[in-house]
């Protein structure tokens, strides 16, 4: 299995029946492929509709999710202008947020939206998301393209939100952050603590019931 | 989906002493009349209650007043029930007179995770009391902070199963702004329909607020 | 000619075409009966709409003015929820709001809220009306019941609003509320600078060009 | 009734070297794409934009970034054009850059007459810097404040005469707060009807908001 197709699945398994949900762009749009049986959630979508269908599903220009793909609304979907549309993500009507990230640390913080001097892209919605989501979940891949580690002690690009963070998935494991550092609680398939630990700067605590990672074998 | 349809009796089961309740309506247009009436017959007690007027003595929340249930009440207006005046001036009953524009805004922010709004309205005025005065660019605001309740009872003409919900005229009022602005949210409404049946681009409130949805024609 | 039809047809000299409009409980809903030919406004009600039509024409007890009373919708009118409605109330959208009032001054405050500890019907949406519209007038009678003045140097009731008021009609004239203080430049036929004057207790001064009080012969 | 409708070399006169201008959409989706080629064509410079993203480089306000008749961006999001980022490098455009929500806020505060909002949105972050932090109940907040334009550029799906406005689904975003927040605003529209035509409880910007209609089947 891809790492991304892990993370994806390993999401999914965080998304209750009912939930309003707001899925970022890029590799957390995977997450609704992998939705365990009778899980129905409600996806929001930031440009302005709540009732995302499938990425394809339409050809209507004017049913776009925010990374701009032809996605479709489902039965009891609705539209709403950007004001409202954040009044619902930074007013705690979305349950969960699936975000990516450039880094993230043993404190919650997460950076994913600039690396100075590089790219800028842009916050876009990602700043209310983390402030106002019940619950942000990182979903990234374990290590950057030249290898080095993501889950830093304290991350050093500009954050995106301080102390946002509940959950990091990646391709190695799962981490919660918790007051005193950062959990691992499931491990993948194959993979040794050990591994985790060397692909990792942030300090890591072992849980006493870590397990392997859920949904994806 | 969850099934957010409920009776009178099950609606009731939310009303509970010293709970914070925002009412939707305006002089009781647009206020749900069965789960005020619900209120009254559960004879819940120290209410506070966030609503934008206090109606008239045998309508809308006005019967809440009447009936001694409320013990703060947080509105712009209060002149069409003498009873609300009346306990006021008594001492029975705590009357918090806000502008109906920053009403509208306070309720907004609460729903909204805003900390509060800059405003105008009321600044010279006894409104500014005990309030924060924040200078922005030469002019002087007053701070208004969020409103929020336990529950919310709101009026639509029309609603989905899904809780999505369609207005009627001048019944619109505070209704969408509250629906997102208490732990709980509970819609009276004329019609219920199946879901799909409302066009996405009609829906005035997103299902996502809405609990739960109480069908006057007992549906 | 009655004192009330005297104010409500002055005041709606005061509209233009096109204008958005609010009028107040009472006298000010008057106002729209007197409306010039050729003439159109946009009433808005701040109960949650535009396009307010004539009290009575409609049966629909959903579709009242702020009043209460039932009033019709014209074709072009919408309706909107409260938040929208202040809105275009303070975000300087209605061009003239009409008003009733306790009590105005020479400063252009005004009081039409409360006595203290005899009348606390609260403030409704006058008090974002007076900061918001772009012009205010005071559409009242000249004194109170009692015979006391109601234009006075300063208002001791309670204010609605601080340095607000652009213009005040009485069925004794019209009076500016200027920089230099409050100037009468209407005065109603019949009526001498005297009277109004002895009516009076804010400063007057006395336009040179006054002129017959408009639309009330 | 005022005849809202015009042409768009009419509405190219209202496009002038400085103005603050705001336009609608999202990644081109929503964006009043004739009236945004009218400045184009008009050649006008050194425009301070308002808009939600830089779009892509071919589409929506994309074209006046290539075009370089922007001297200030304010948007959330300008990764889809890379040459945005080209010109903020080079020090050629300044770019703001304002989280997605509170840029709808700040939009809305403009035309609400609000001084601004407090919001926890960017608090800890680069945001906050050069911003007044206020702390409420206990938590700090960012004080933001409005944004209001010279002009604003919309897109809705249908008008009626009166410019009452009906949006399309995901196209409608950014547009209907716009049309508050600028001194004319402008709306293309892709079908005319007459006033009366539209059910006011179904009308999404109200027609006092508008100011001028731009019908692209030419009506």
């Amino acid at each position: 299995m891809k790492a991304k197709e892990m993370i994806a699945r390993r999401a999914a398994v965080e998304l209750k029946d009912g939930d309003v949900v707001n899925l970022g762009i890029g590799l957390p749009t995977l997450v609704a492929n992998y939705l365990p049986k009778g899980i129905d959630v409600m996806l929001e979508s930031e440009n302005g509709f709540i009732g995302l269908g499938s990425v394809g599903e339409s050809t209507d220009s004017n049913l776009v999710n925010a990374g701009g793909q032809l996605c479709g609304i489902i039965p009891g979907g609705a539209m709403f202008d950007s004001a409202m549309s954040f009044s619902l993500i930074r007013g705690g009507h979305v349950d969960v947020t699936v975000l990516g990230g450039l880094q993230t640390d043993q404190k919650g913080n997460l950076a994913n939206w600039m690396v100075p001097g590089k790219m800028v892209p842009g916050m876009g919605g990602a700043m209310d998301l983390v402030i106002g989501a019940k619950k942000v979940i990182v979903a990234m891949e374990h290590c950057a393209k030249d290898g080095s580690a993501k889950i830093l002690k304290i991350c050093n690009l500009p954050l995106t939100g301080k102390g946002v963070v509940d959950l990091i998935v990646t391709e190695l494991g799962v981490f919660r952050v918790t007051e005193k550092g950062l959990l691992l609680t499931e491990i993948a398939p194959g993979v040794t603590v050990e591994t985790v630990k060397g692909k990792t700067e942030a300090d890591l605590i072992i849980s006493n019931n870590l397990i392997s990672m859920k949904n994806v074998s | 989906m969850k099934n957010k349809q409920l009776n009178i009796q099950q609606a009731s089961e939310y009303f509970k002493d010293g709970m914070t309740v925002m009412v939707g309506g305006f002089l009781a247009v647009g206020t749900p009349e069965r789960l005020v009436h619900a209120i009254v017959d559960r004879g819940v007690k120290d209410i506070t209650l966030i609503t934008n007027d206090t109606a008239v003595p045998d309508k809308g929340v006005g019967q809440l007043i009447v009936n001694r249930q409320v013990k703060k009440v947080v509105a712009s207006h209060i002149g069409t029930n003498p009873e609300t005046g009346k306990q006021m001036i008594a001492k029975e009953l705590e009357v918090e007179l806000v502008p109906q524009g920053t009403l509208a805004e306070r309720i907004r922010c609460g729903g909204s995770g805003l900390g509060g709004v800059l405003t105008l309205t009321g600044v010279g005025t006894i409104v500014e009391e005990n309030k924060r005065k924040i200078s922005v660019d030469g002019k002087i605001y007053l701070l208004e902070k969020p409103l929020h309740a336990d529950v919310a009872l709101i009026k639509a003409r029309k609603a989905d199963t899904a809780g999505n919900l369609i207005y009627d005229k001048a019944a619109r009022n505070f209704n969408p702004i509250m629906a997102m602005a208490a732990d709980v949210v509970i819609v009276e409404v004329d019609e219920l329909v199946e879901v799909g049946e409302i066009v996405p681009d009609e829906v005035m409130t997103a299902g996502v607020l809405v609990d739960k949805i109480f069908c006057v024609e007992g549906c």
